[in-house]
């Protein structure tokens, strides 16, 4: 049981609007775990309370055994979790690799003054994620890519771009919010291939999504999410026929509240 | 190769200050060579918290006032060496904007730049106030000059050597991961948290070094001008150097260097007295309307051809879609 | 290739030209004009007097050279405008001693100019005559001491005066209004320094930087220390209108002094209706009521289209004088060196201003309560106290 | 206690003066995401011309003056859009550099000789309290400005129009508003709020050629210190500023007078975690 991210009791209000309600996730190691609900089913909250953007109101969050519960998102990242963003926040003018090594700031060690006046351990650490940094970017397939600014790249290149700057922090747990939003379906296969991949290395990922048939290919394991609440749990095929889900969410396909970017 | 490719910037820094230093013969051009020079190395500082982290310092010309007082103090109270001012000039500065930023980093920027005047207006007071140790509203005459760099000339050297270092340290820190992580948080602190930055502790070491560099170059302002009075290094001249760094380019580390020769040459040049501010505020609309990204910014694309012209860029494999055609 | 010919063979013919006119009139070289330096606060918060300063000393010079200049030689005035910076003011030294080649200047605009000039002015061996009243410009520490010479009565003759006659009324209990600035703090040490002796006492202190844009906060506080008359240690016009102002509205009404530092039509102009019988010490009556040495001045003023404005013009041109006067008196040849030494030995010097100019080796404070008037404010003008 | 009393409301007077001059600030900043470092030099170059002219006519040409200047300053907003720029500061940089030369050209027109005129001479006395009526007519100038820009901002079609242009610069364009003329629009409305603050100031205490930058940063501070995000809060500002001020002018002595406003301001900056939100992703 120590193995694996878990959130169990997951309660968070922002005003008088209860957006967690005992919410609950668990991510295994190795495996992709959907988080699906409808706008305002509170996943985006709980993506952020787990990843240590908001503080939750109550509740426990634990990475293998570790409570990490209310920490910062320094220490979370830290503790093996990374994140991406629901928009890319890639500064357009960095290169790739640069935003790629942005991402194993964790990865160094150098202080600030050991940086400052570069000294021989600092400059080792830099060489050292430099080519921490390469093997990513030849890993995705980026290698080409490396000196060109963000800003030039295809959507599809970008996302990419954060899964590697993700997971360059060396992070165990990937969390990646709505990552196929804006993708069009030859880049989205490209992405799922990848996450695919590194979940077979053994990351443990989360995925939040609103494009159901996508979690449905994806996942081993989907949660779906309603006023808060967990609705349903379990594996996609089981997920799919639960009525409940039919009713609140493929229902509301149906009546062609889809929402896939927003 | 990629050592030098790092130190770009200290490498030129140095070969245009050999070149000045063996060109500037007249006396007086030397003298404002010195005082540009001080107020490049504030400048670098705004470049840093400004140009690297995004944080608008109103406060950077008080804190070269600490530096100043500092080494002014020691040297004055207590006849201490200017060494031990140095101590005191770079350590001074450095906790004060530490701790402010600590305290204000939080808030957005334009609030950061507010609680950077309120310092300097404390600052200020503090100096003006305290006329046991200050000199209050007089100012403390008779700061020992350096022994080591006593003619003009000799101080043109030694402010050269403090710029070409500054640029060092300055340029090893962007290449390593706080320059990174300084670079993120100012484009979206957000980003810089998920990368696991310690977005306050980060860039309030920046904002603190930041500090220290102007404390330097107060240090070198009180041992050159040997007195220095409340009003000497105040609002005036931070907002002078947020302009340096910007006309010259703020987010290159040798804009803020190339706007203070710019600006300085220019004051010099200018008819003086009381059209000069005329001159002076439409120059800077017009270099602000022909220069986005500051003077670096246009001659970027036109320097970056001239340098591959010059040396043989590494060896790269094309990428496959080049190695087709 | 032709111009470069056509250029060479111009600059050649006027090379002989000059060298035929220097043999023709050997004189020509001999009165090359004697450079005097003048290094005014003409742009930055002291342009209030460095450009009246600069008015003056232009008017006054071509007057004086009229008459002879130094012995025939004509002088000359390059002025350096120093933005009310320190940096600035040594740099100015430095400028116009190495490039110009003046063998005195006059200034530095402030205080705390001067004693930023001051080394300078030492290491490169050339007098300041300083028109500024900061006790600490001759204080005795500085080493640069020999090398500085005051052209204006200093604050504490002024301040002394003020509170003298304050006293000498029956007012004993003293609000000071000053603003945050060195000459303003001077204000209330020397006030506080002096009150035993005169037998008053400071009640109540109250402070403003030179910006403030309402001032009833500091006169409540004085109308609430009971002040039996205030002594305004202002030279900022708008402050000290300001104040007055205020002090009527809330119903402090004792007497007012203003220090010397108001002694500026716009203060007058400024202050209006409601400051009659206002007390203000003034080096001399430049505007409203002219000895005839400043009337002479005032006249000069006038036709070059200047507005006399009271103080700079006055302490701006005892520089000047006192530098020519030096000059005159050299035997040999004139340098910083020997202007310095001459300037020790002068006394009795007479300029457009009232009073007499006296230096000696120990004393650097040139002029004294003799060029000091009390004026009081009458119909918008300021009358000399008989 | 009346004593208390008489220094709030002296402050309440003085604030006036600030949240005058915070007006206009916070006006470009809500709409234009920049500050105008020019406001007190549209100040500075109303009260000189106001000053010189005299009477209802000089206020008149002192605040056609004052917009003038802050036409020319619209009009290096609209070259600096055309140009590219789309960083606030850049905007706000080069309105520093009118205000530098505007002062220039005060210096060099008017000399260094302060500016001042006589106001009202009358004196009301309220429960103990004498009161010049200039006090309560700066206050009352600067509510019904404040309300008249709220009314604007708020009520009107074009105040919409002009906060959609500052919320979302691209999506107001695309919604058909002349965003770069609307902002314009802007500029030119503070040099006649700055020239109203200027005649103020003129009639009140009088200001002379470094006035400009002062007010400027007084105006800056008055409208952040309550958060810059509508003009009401900007007034506010003024107010509380103008008050500590008063307070500290009164009971503070020397070198308290000057500090007890600025740390007012940080510790309200501090505390008050502004807008703290925004920047620091969710977290709170």
């Amino acid at each position: 049981m120590s193995k694996g991210l878990q959130a169990i009791g997951m309660h968070k209000r922002f005003g008088g609007v209860h957006a967690l309600d005992d919410a609950a996730i668990s991510v295994e190691p190795g495996r992709v775990t959907g988080l699906i609900g409808r706008n305002g089913s509170g996943k985006t909250t709980l993506f952020n309370c787990i990843t240590g953007f908001i503080v939750p109101d109550s509740g426990s969050v634990t990475v293998d055994g570790r409570d990490i519960t209310g920490a910062g998102p320094q220490t979370i990242v830290k503790a093996g979790l990374s994140r991406t963003f629901q928009t890319p926040r890639e500064d357009a003018r960095s290169t790739v690799r640069d935003a790629v090594l942005c991402g194993c700031y964790v990865q160094s060690s150098a202080s600030f003054l050991g940086a400052l006046t570069g000294l021989p351990g600092a400059r080792r650490e830099e060489r050292r994620i430099g080519l921490r940094a390469d093997a990513l970017l030849e890993r995705f397939g980026l290698a080409a890519q490396a000196e060109a600014p963000v800003g030039t790249l295809s959507m599809g290149l970008v996302r990419l771009v954060e899964v590697a700057r993700a997971i360059a922090s060396g992070a165990r747990y990937l969390l990646l919010d709505e990552p196929a939003a804006g993708l069009s379906a030859a880049e989205q296969d490209i992405l799922s291939a990848q996450i695919r991949a590194l979940a077979s290395s053994g990351v443990g990922v989360l995925l939040v999504e609103h494009n159901f048939s996508l979690v449905l290919s994806m996942c081993d394991r989907i949660t779906v999410l309603e006023f808060g609440k967990v609705l349903s749990e379990g594996a996609p095929e089981q997920v799919a026929r639960d009525p409940g889900v039919i009713e609140a969410y493929l229902g509301a396909i149906e009546r062609g509240d889809t929402g896939s970017t927003q | 190769m990629k050592q030098l490719r790092n130190h770009a910037n200290s490498a030129a820094a140095l070969l245009i200050a050999v070149l000045f230093a063996l060109l500037l013969r007249d006396p007086v051009w030397i003298d404002v060579a010195v005082v540009i020079g001080i107020q490049a190395l504030i400048a670098l500082s705004v470049g840093l918290s400004f140009g690297q982290a995004g944080l608008l310092s109103l406060a950077q010309a008080p804190f070269a006032a600490i530096g100043a007082y500092a080494t002014g103090i020691i040297s004055v109270h207590y006849g201490g060496s200017p060494l031990a001012g140095l101590a005191g000039a770079i350590m001074l500065p450095a906790l004060l904007g530490y701790l402010l930023a600590r305290l204000v980093i939080r808030l957005e920027p334009l609030a950061v730049a507010l609680a950077t005047l309120s310092l300097a207006a404390i600052v200020e007071v503090v100096i003006r106030s305290w006329d046991s140790v200050t000199g209050g509203y007089v100012g403390l005459s008779g700061i020992s000059p350096l022994a080591w760099a006593a003619s003009p000339r000799e101080y043109f050297w030694l402010v050269l050597l403090v710029i070409v270092i500054v640029i060092a340290l300055y340029e090893n820190l962007l290449a390593s991961r706080f320059g990174r992580a300084l670079n993120t948080l100012r484009h979206d602190r957000a980003r810089a948290m998920a990368d696991g930055v310690p977005v306050v502790a980060v860039s309030s070491a920046a904002f603190g070094l930041s500090a220290a560099f102007a404390g330097v170059a107060g240090w070198l302002y009180a041992h050159y001008v040997s007195y220095v009075g409340p009003g000497d290094l105040g609002t005036h001249l931070s907002i002078s150097v947020v302009l340096m760094a910007v006309i010259g380019g703020a987010s290159y580390v040798l804009g803020p260097v190339v706007g203070a020769i710019v600006l300085g040459v220019l004051m010099r040049m200018l008819p003086a007295q009381e059209l000069q501010g005329l001159f002076y505020g439409g120059t800077l609309i017009l270099i602000l309307l022909v220069a986005r990204d500051g003077l670096l910014g246009i001659a970027e694309p036109w320097f970056a051809r001239a340098l591959r012209a010059i040396v043989p860029q590494p060896a790269r494999v094309a990428p496959e879609d080049e190695r087709r055609t | 290739m032709t111009s470069n010919q056509t250029t060479s063979v111009t600059r050649r013919l006027a090379i002989c030209a000059c060298l035929g006119l220097t043999l023709a009139w050997p004189s020509f070289a001999q009165v090359a004009p004697l450079k005097i330096g003048a290094l005014l606060s003409m742009s930055g918060p002291a342009a209030v007097f460095g450009i009246p300063e600069r008015d003056a000393i232009t008017v006054a010079l071509e007057d004086l050279n009229s008459q002879g200049g130094v012995n025939g030689r004509p002088v000359q005035v390059i002025f350096y405008d120093d933005r009310t910076d320190a940096a600035e003011a040594g740099r100015g030294v430095n400028q116009l001693v190495s490039r110009d080649q003046v063998v005195a200047i006059i200034g530095a605009g402030t205080g705390g100019n001067v004693l930023a000039a001051g080394p300078i002015a030492m290491r490169l061996k050339v007098p300041l005559l300083a028109p500024v009243g900061t006790i600490a410009a001759t204080d005795k520490k500085n080493a640069f001491l020999p090398w500085v010479f005051r052209v204006a009565p200093s604050d504490a003759v002024n301040i002394r005066t003020i509170l003298t006659d304050a006293a000498k009324d029956g007012n004993k209990r003293i609000g000071v209004f000053y603003q945050e600035d060195a000459y303003g703090k001077t204000g209330v040490d020397v006030a506080e320094q002096l009150a035993q002796s005169l037998g008053i006492q400071v009640v109540g202190s109250a402070p403003a930087p030179y910006t403030a844009t309402d001032l009833t906060a500091q006169a409540i506080k004085l109308r609430e220390a009971n002040a039996q008359a205030i002594f305004m240690q202002v030279s900022v016009a708008s402050l000290g209108a300001g104040f007055v102002k205020a002090a009527r509205q809330v119903g402090l009404n004792v007497p007012i002094y203003g220090s010397s530092g108001l002694a500026q039509k716009s203060f007058v102009d400024g202050v209006g209706a409601g400051a009659e019988g206002l007390r203000v010490l003034s080096i001399g009556n430049l505007v409203y009521d002219p000895s005839p040495g400043e009337k002479k001045l005032s006249d000069l003023l006038r036709a070059a289209g200047k507005v006399p404005q009271g103080w700079g013009e006055l302490v701006g041109t005892n520089g000047l004088v006192a530098a020519i006067a030096a000059a005159k008196s050299i035997k040999g040849e004139i340098t910083g060196q020997s202007m310095r030494d001459a300037m020790e030995n002068l006394c009795g010097l007479e300029a457009y201003a009232r009073g007499k100019g006296c230096w000696t080796k120990d004393d650097h404070d040139g002029w004294r309560e003799d060029a000091l008037v009390f004026t009081e404010i009458a119909n918008g003008r300021l009358r000399t106290r008989k | 206690m009346l004593l208390f009393t008489e220094y709030v409301i002296r402050g309440l007077f003085l604030g006036a003066m600030y949240g005058l001059l915070a007006l206009p600030m916070s006006l470009a900043f809500v709409t234009v995401g920049t500050i105008d470092f020019a406001v007190g030099a549209y100040a500075l170059l109303a009260a000189a011309i106001g000053a010189t002219v005299g009477g209802t006519l000089g206020a008149l040409l002192g605040l056609a003056g004052a917009l003038v200047a802050s036409l020319v300053m619209a009009a290096v907003f609209v070259l600096l859009k055309r140009a590219g720029h789309h960083d606030t500061i850049m905007i706000a940089l080069s309105s520093f550099g009118l205000a530098v030369a505007i002062g220039s050209i005060v210096l060099a027109s008017w000399g260094s000789t302060a500016f001042v005129r006589q106001g009202l001479d009358a004196v009301w006395t309220v429960a103990g309290i004498r009161i010049n009526p200039q006090g309560p007519i700066n206050l009352a100038v600067g509510l019904a400005l404040l309300a008249g820009l709220t009314a604007l901002l708020f009520g009107t079609g074009l105040g919409r129009m002009l906060r959609a242009s500052a919320v979302n610069a691209q999506g107001a364009e695309l919604a058909g508003i002349p965003v770069v003329a609307v902002q314009a629009l802007i500029f030119a409305a503070g040099g006649l709020l700055g020239g109203i603050a200027g005649l103020l100031i003129l009639y009140s205490s009088g200001l002379d050629f470094t006035a400009g930058l002062s007010l400027t940063l007084s105006g800056f501070a008055a409208s952040i210190v309550f958060g810059v995000s509508n003009p009401a809060r900007g007034f506010l500002g003024g107010l509380a500023i103008g008050v500590a001020e008063a307070l500290s002018a009164g009971y503070g002595s020397g070198a308290m007078t000057a500090l007890i406003p600025q740390f007012v301001v940080l510790l309200t900056l501090g505390l008050g975690m502004l807008g703290a939100g925004r920047y620091t992703g969710y977290r709170p």
